[in-house]
């Protein structure tokens, strides 16, 4: 991998300018006592319980390590709007900050442009890619870690019908979608998975009439990647176990453990949840770029082999042994690459007849 | 001496402006006392005292000898002060009885309005001064006399002792005045009293006891009705003589200017109102359209002015045929109107004067070019209109909201006539104005007549209709039904074919 | 009169505006931030150098045209809450145009500027015919054409624009507005050329309102439709108009994102805001064109400092949105600050 | 079919609930002449007092949380409103320039309040909210009693009974005879000597308390905490609802519930084999598409309270 890193390195000077990219090592190594590394959000926020709030988490840890606080050494900047991002990005450029890091595909253009101009300065793009010989791309293999939690999934309904709550319908969500129908079908090939999107990961009222058409048709356990959207689909289910304790009924959370999210006088509606690392990728990148060994213009995939996706495992009344050594032996197939993920609708398809 | 109401000494100021001077106003139980003087004197600000809604800087009142402190309309009320607003104090979409109890419902134990309670108390009411109203009809669907006589009920109903009429008739038919006289007869011989603001010096002299004059702010006087005259009034309030009957030669018609064959108008609801009406107008002669409110005026000006689709029949315009053409086109042609309701159609009351001098010709030159105004010329016919047509207004700048009626009438007459349009058509042109600016616009018709033009007076007012027409086509249910000189008929003859009678007779003598 | 009148115009404002920023000092103490520093930094974030400049002003550029969008329809008696659709049509359509065709610039780029327009004119069309005709209630119906707006666009960018994709490849240099010129004098700000449109069109406002026979109606209808008919205007045709140019405008605002200082449209997971905010400028405008081109700058100040005020001093962003609220309020409420004006002046004699 | 309206009714309830409060409150403020774009922001407040409150005070009302929550909901949102009553009525100020400096307002207030007590953009989820519950006796009504009456949340019926005590007191009390009257022709009422400030105050407070108890529900019904996000754009559907129910708070209600039918057709659909060919996007559009042919189609002209966003100045006309 290193190897790797510092061919792309050399490689590139050649479409950027020579100097800027040596310069740019130069600083990197030189001022490794010091190496500053900021992060901006995406519209959800630092503390969206999700990756922006993942990605914050891995930057302070990484701090830490280094004795950086907040506004010293280490910082974020909140984006309120599409139009926020580069006024933010470019801030830290001013302030002279090492590594910049975009959070979520939104920023992609601006990490993009930011990348093209400022060639002393390191970024990261979270969730998508770029190209820079200055930028890395940091993307999740949320397909392997849907196709687990799809696993789950089926092996926990007992009417064979699953459903899939989507945010914004999306190359980024479809991974989601893909992975977690093979996941599902790997296991009980009859399954029914119900797709819909909310055309929106802020609309709660949306995710619950969802949710409640969902499980009123029979299914029984919902996996969604929809945000905010989702806190609907908590909701519904919340709703339906507190009318009816007995009845088992499930929500898979998304990027993050969301156990509270599920929590219902004793019960727990969180069967799972598909957990995306990103401040363990986070915390590798900037680690890298201290040690001078930035991956500039490299694709960073973190699946579950780079520990970027795990499953929850939080609720263990929900996740008997059996649903988790079962899961564990399909990870392990991924692992060995005896089982390939489908990342869209069409890989999905080759795979299902591969069934 | 015993006085029902004592205004002494008002003095009221509007910024800019003292609106009452020092007047005194007297008046005794059982009389109507006639409230008279010139548009913008200050009788409607005088009474809005009386009546709470506007506080004065100086002066007393007194109730039954009394002294009073009026703050708000509530006291006017406990008072026993009821007033009959110049324009119309009424919610258009509620009922006549949710109109008349408004502020002072009967309850029943839950909360609940007792609309049958308060229905019963009206008609009772209705019956006892015979008024005649329907308690369950939409305001916005009766006619503007019941309006009034629910203002009236209003009053009453509240217990009124004192009411305040504000140009009452303005707004009415002969009919309807008639019936409206009959009334505050009965009102007096009910025990109260009444204070009557009119520009119709006839009726001062037919029901009024006493009358007081202001003149610009001012007192001017108290007379007694007995003693007086018309041209005594008349001269006490504009402060010079008045010329009553309008002086003016014979008409000289020549060629035929509108002519309406056949003519079949619907209105909204889809009912025919102009029923096959046949109308002739040629320049050089002033013809009055006679008839009450409601049998097809409005729809034929509509009609001629292209504002309301025709259904069948054809208007002419000097030969040329104008039926069905666009508003503009129309006036293009040579129409000109002065609409019966100014503020609603004959001004843009936020524009000021200036702009809506040109609001039928701003798109043409000189007052503008290739779709840019020319703001210059603009206010330059604005001020030549002004200065001609007499209308009083701090400048060519101010809004049209800011003019007194009469002011804003003079203004669009100007707009119209200038013009020189071959047909005028004049809808109630002095309604609400003084005699001064009644003389005058009665004159500036005339002066148009003699220039040759066409020109269509539709009024209620029988006398406007005698004065100022060469020629009278008498409108019942949709159809002319007679055509006479009127100088050949007397008022009540017109008002006898008015009401349809003698239909077929006074068809045939005419044609 | 007149003369009080003109100096208020200009008083009341600033005092507003005066009030606001000492109400938000207040909110600052209170919630424990220092005021001065939070104020630093939004100056900083606003006019600290060249960059903060140049985004400051590519920020106000759209907000000019939404500002004059709902503005211009007001003077026509009618609210146009639609501006927020309008935009994202007209970002589609310029974005559309400047990606699917290939000709010189002095020919490619006013397309795209005027596909925008065009887009967010019909974007306001249908409100317009069907206030006209039907007499429906505009309100209801923009806010539903927001909605459609969003989901229609995205649809679009996902099947006809791109393949599945949530961002539309970059339109071609030759449609678009951004100048690296502009762009090096400001250290790399995204500003462009837009803010030239934005004020032009301003100009146009204020040239089509006050000086020509269709603003002259448009005027006219909205004071007295009545009126207006009887001389013979044809009252739906400016109802019409009055929102399809001020859909235009917005629509152009949509462009300027998308021509100016995205070069992209991605999919929206929600609205841009600039269409609400554009009800803010024109009214703190007070719906005229000077007052709207102001009130924009002072919008995009205010929102551009902002970001830096977390960072430099711990200030939640949203002050500024709450500034902005009390400056609307105080200018709302003008009658008060005028009388007050009057008091002290009686008083001072 | 019974299946179908089973699943449909009570999506549609719990969708409209808040939307019908918030609209029963535009009502009250339009009938009286104060046009109120602010019915967002006031949702916003209530969103957020509910939340707050529900999160602070679970411990001290364990299962009456989230009653009290809505109810200190409903009356901080009448207190935000008077901002809104003393701009446009005491100092006759552009009532919708208000309106939108109220959205802004609470929007910020909200969120910059979020951030400095909890130190983030958004709250925690809440411990107690509603849950839905089968109504005692009306469940076992035959065919209607499954229809309407078993897993609703007691706010929806809240909302429609609230519905119809609007339309009661508007319709037919003094009260609501005064308060329609200042709405058409002030100066009438205020002739007829009827406080006209003091009713257009109560109106706008009113809608300052059912908007913040629309916003409250919301949160604590659908959302279950409170952050940026948590509403965006229910209060201009509300506001939709107030015109095309004609002003009036039955219209409104119907309105409403039209809204939410739309919404849940569209997702049900989405579900159905025959429609499912549908493109997504159609059904998206639908419930936004359907107001507009239903407004063009059949509903039509809507006229306004007379006096709706006049500020009534006395003595001048
Ligand atoms: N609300 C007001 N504000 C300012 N000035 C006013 C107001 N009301 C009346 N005025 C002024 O007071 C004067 C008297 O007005 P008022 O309404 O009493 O006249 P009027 O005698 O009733 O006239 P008319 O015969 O036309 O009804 C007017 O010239 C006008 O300038
Ligand atoms: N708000 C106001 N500002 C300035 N002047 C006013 C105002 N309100 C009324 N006036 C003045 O009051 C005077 C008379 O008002 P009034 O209501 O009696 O109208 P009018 O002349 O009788 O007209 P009409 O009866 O035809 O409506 C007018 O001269 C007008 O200038
Ligand atoms: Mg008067
Ligand atoms: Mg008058």
């Amino acid at each position: 991998e290193e190897e790797n890193t510092e061919n792309t390195d050399t490689e590139s000077t050649d479409t950027g300018t020579e100097e800027n990219s040596e310069e740019a090592a130069e600083d990197g190594e030189a001022a490794a006592g010091d190496y500053k590394v900021a992060m901006v959000t995406d519209i959800g926020g630092v503390d969206d319980k999700s990756f922006n709030q993942s990605a914050w988490e891995g930057i302070q840890a990484w701090g830490e390590e280094q004795g950086l606080s907040q506004g010293n050494g280490i910082d974020y900047a909140q984006s309120n709007e599409k139009a926020d991002y580069m006024p933010n990005i470019t801030r830290f450029v001013r302030d002279e900050y090492n590594l910049i890091f975009g959070i979520g595909f939104e920023l992609k253009e601006d990490i993009q442009t930011a990348a093209n101009q400022y060639a002393d300065t390191n970024f990261a793009i979270v969730d998508d890619v770029v190209e820079a010989p200055n930028a890395v791309s940091i993307t999740f293999k949320e397909h392997q870690g849907s196709f687990l939690v799809g696993v789950a999934a089926a092996m926990k309904t007992t009417t064979n019908k699953i459903g899939f709550v989507g945010g914004v319908d999306s190359p980024l969500i479809k991974k989601f979608e893909s992975g977690f129908i093979a996941g599902a079908k790997s296991v009980n090939p009859d399954i029914e998975v119900d797709v819909q999107y909310a055309e929106s990961f802020a609309d709660a009222a949306k995710g619950k009439l969802i949710a409640t058409n969902m499980y009123d048709s029979g299914i029984d356990v919902i996996y969604h990647a929809s945000g905010a959207t989702g806190n609907g689909v908590f909701n519904q289910a919340k709703d339906i176990k507190q009318n009816d304790p007995e009845r088992e009924i499930w929500v898979i959370g998304v990027d993050r453990d969301q156990h509270e999210e599920g929590a219902i006088n004793d019960h727990n509606v969180t069967l799972t949840s598909m957990v995306k690392r990103v401040d363990v990728a986070v915390q590798d990148v900037a680690n890298r770029g201290l040690n001078g060994e930035f991956p500039g213009g490299e694709l960073l995939e973190y699946g579950i082999e780079e520990n970027g996706i795990t499953f929850a495992t939080t609720n263990e009344e929900a996740m008997t042994e059996e649903i988790i050594s079962t899961v564990e032996e399909w990870q392990e197939k991924i692992l060995n690459g005896e089982v390939e993920v489908p990342q869209t609708i069409e890989e999905l398809e080759a795979y299902e007849e591969s069934l | 001496m015993d006085y029902a109401i004592e205004m002494l000494n008002i003095r009221k100021e509007f910024p800019g402006i003292v609106a009452n001077d020092n007047i005194t106003i007297q008046l005794k139980k059982g009389e109507i006392h006639a409230l008279l003087g010139e548009n913008g004197a200050g009788k409607s600000t005088l009474m809005n005292v009386l009546f709470g809604l506007y506080q004065p800087e100086k002066g007393e009142i007194r109730v039954n000898g009394k002294t009073v402190k009026i703050t708000n309309p509530n006291i006017a009320n406990d008072l026993g002060i009821g007033m009959v607003h110049q324009h119309f104090m009424l919610v258009e979409p509620f009922t006549v009885t949710q109109n008349i109890i408004l502020g002072s419902e009967p309850k029943n134990k839950f909360g609940k309005i007792d609309i049958a309670t308060a229905r019963k108390e009206i008609q009772e009411l209705s019956d006892r001064y015979g008024l005649k109203v329907n308690p369950d009809a939409k305001i916005s669907e009766i006619s503007v006399g019941m309006q009034q006589r629910v203002e009236i009920l209003k009053t009453l109903y509240r217990g009124a002792e004192v009411l305040i009429f504000d140009e009452p008739t303005a707004v009415l038919t002969p009919q309807e005045i008639n019936e409206l006289i009959e009334i505050m007869r009965a009102l007096i011989n009910e025990g109260k009293s009444i204070i009557l603001i009119t520009h119709k010096l006839k009726e001062i002299m037919e029901v009024c006891d006493r009358c007081t004059v202001i003149r610009k702010g001012k007192g001017i006087g108290t007379v007694d009705v007995s003693e007086t005259n018309t041209n005594e009034l008349a001269s006490l309030m504009v402060g010079r003589e008045v010329n009553f009957k309008t002086e003016k030669i014979a008409a000289m018609p020549e060629d035929t200017v509108l002519s309406i064959q056949d003519l079949y108008v619907r209105d909204a609801r889809k009912v025919d109102l102009v029923k096959g009406l046949n109308l002739e107008v040629r320049s050089g002669e002033i013809v009055g359209i006679a008839g009450v409110d409601g049998n097809g005026q409005s729809e034929l000006v509509e009609a001629i002015t292209g504002l309301t689709k025709v259904k069948s029949g054809s208007i002419k315009l000097s030969g040329k045929d104008i039926t069905n053409l666009s508003p503009r086109k129309i006036t293009e042609s040579g129409v000109g109107h002065i609409p019966q309701d100014r503020h609603k159609y004959g001004l843009v009351l936020d524009y000021s004067i200036g702009e809506n001098i040109v609001l039928q010709t701003y798109y043409q030159k000189p007052y503008s070019k290739a779709k840019v105004l020319s703001y210059k010329e603009i206010f330059d016919k604005a001020k030549q209109i002004i200065e001609e047509y007499d209308v009083r207004t701090p400048s060519v700048y101010t809004k049209a909201r800011a003019l007194s009626g009469g002011n804003q009438q003079k203004a669009i007459i100007g707009r119209e006539v200038d013009r020189s349009p071959q047909l005028l058509i004049a809808t109630q042109p002095t309604r609400g104005l003084d005699v001064g600016a009644i003389e005058f616009i009665h004159k500036k018709l005339i002066e148009e007549r003699d220039k040759g033009r066409a020109i269509l007076l539709v009024s209620f007012e029988l006398d406007e209709i005698m004065n100022v027409s060469d020629r009278i086509a008498v409108m019942f249910d949709g159809k002319v039904v007679a055509n006479v000189k009127p100088e050949e008929t007397t008022e009540q003859e017109l008002g006898l074919l008015m009401a349809g009678s003698q239909v077929n007779k006074a068809g045939e003598t005419s044609r | 009169m007149t003369s009080n009148n003109k100096l208020f115009g200009v008083l009341v404002p600033v005092i507003s505006v005066i009030i606001g920023l000492l109400a938000g000092a207040v909110i600052m103490l209170l919630s424990g931030h220092n005021p001065v520093e939070g104020y630093a930094a939004l100056w900083a974030g606003a006019f600290g150098d060249s960059y903060t400049i140049g985004e400051t002003i590519r920020r106000t550029t759209p907000l000019i045209l939404t500002g004059l969008a709902v503005a211009f329809a007001f003077k026509t008696g009618l609210f146009n809450i639609g501006a927020e659709g309008q935009v994202i049509v007209g970002w589609l359509a310029a974005v559309w145009v400047g990606l699917a065709i290939d000709a010189p610039m002095i020919i490619h780029l006013p397309l795209a500027i005027l596909a925008g327009a065009a887009a967010g004119g019909l974007w306001g069309f249908l409100p317009g015919l069907l206030k006209a005709k039907l007499g429906v209630h505009e309100v209801i119906i923009t806010i539903m054409m927001n909605y459609i707006a969003l989901f229609v666009t995205n649809e679009i960018i996902r099947n006809v624009l791109t393949e599945q994709e949530t961002t539309t490849g970059t339109i071609a240099d030759t449609a678009s507005l951004a100048s690296d010129w502009l762009q090096s004098i400001t250290f790399y700000s995204r500003v462009h050329y837009g803010i030239l449109i934005a004020l032009f069109a301003a100009f146009i406002m204020w040239f089509i309102i006050e000086r020509t026979t269709y603003g002259y109606e448009l005027k006219s209808v909205g004071f007295n439709s009545h009126a207006s008919n009887y001389a013979g205007m044809n009252v739906s045709k400016n109802i019409i108009l009055s929102m399809v140019i001020g859909g235009a405008f917005a629509g152009l605002a949509g462009a300027m994102e998308g021509l100016g200082t995205y070069g992209t449209i991605s999919v929206m997971s929600g609205f841009t805001n600039l269409g609400f905010d554009g009800i803010a400028v024109a009214l703190l405008g007070s719906n005229n064109a000077f007052g709207v081109v102001l009130a924009g700058l002072l919008f995009g100040v205010l929102k551009e400092g902002a970001g830096e005020m977390p960072t430099a001093a711990g200030v939640p962003t949203e002050l500024v949105d709450i500034i902005i609220a009390l400056i609307i309020f105080f200018v709302a409420s003008s009658y008060i600050i005028r009388w007050a004006l009057l008091r002290f002046k009686k008083e001072g004699k | 079919m019974f299946e179908a309206l089973q699943s449909i009714i009570p999506t549609v309830l719990f969708y409209s609930a808040p939307l019908i409060l918030t609209a029963l409150g535009g009502v009250f403020s339009e009938r009286s002449g104060v046009v109120n774009i602010g019915l967002e922001g006031l949702m916003v407040i209530g969103a957020f007092v509910g939340i707050v409150f529900n999160l602070t005070f679970v411990d001290v009302f364990g299962a009456w949380t989230p009653w009290v929550s809505i109810v200190v909901a409903m009356a901080v949102g009448a207190i935000f409103s008077l901002i809104h009553a003393v701009a446009s009525i005491t100092f006759y100020a552009n009532q919708v320039v208000s309106g939108v400096a109220i959205n802004m307002l609470a929007l910020g207030i909200g969120v910059y309040l979020t951030k400095v007590w909890y130190g983030k953009g958004q709250t925690d989820m809440v411990e107690r909210p509603f849950y839905t519950t089968d109504i005692p006796v009306l469940e076992h009504i035959p065919f209607l009693g499954p229809l309407f009456f078993e897993g609703i949340y007691v706010t929806s019926y809240i909302a429609i009974i609230l519905a119809f005590v609007a339309w009661y007191v508007l319709y037919k009390t003094p009260f609501g005879l005064r308060l329609r009257a200042v709405g058409e022709h002030p100066m009438a009422a205020d002739t007829n000597g009827i406080k006209v400030e003091r009713m257009r105050y109560i109106a706008v407070l009113l809608s300052g308390a059912l908007g913040g108890l629309g916003g409250a529900v919301f949160a604590l019904t659908i959302a279950s905490n409170f952050s940026h996000a948590t509403i965006v754009g229910q209060g201009f559907m509300a506001l939709a609802a107030v015109i095309f129910g004609k002003w009036h708070p039955l219209g409104a209600m119907g309105a409403a519930l039209f809204f939410g039918l739309a919404q849940s057709l569209s997702v049900v659909s989405a579900g159905i084999p025959v429609l499912a060919d549908i493109p997504q996007v159609i059904l998206l559009i639908a419930p936004y598409l359907l107001t507009i042919l239903a407004l063009a189609g059949f509903i039509g002209r809507a006229d306004a309270p007379r006096a709706n966003g006049v500020p009534y100045i006395k003595g001048s006309r």
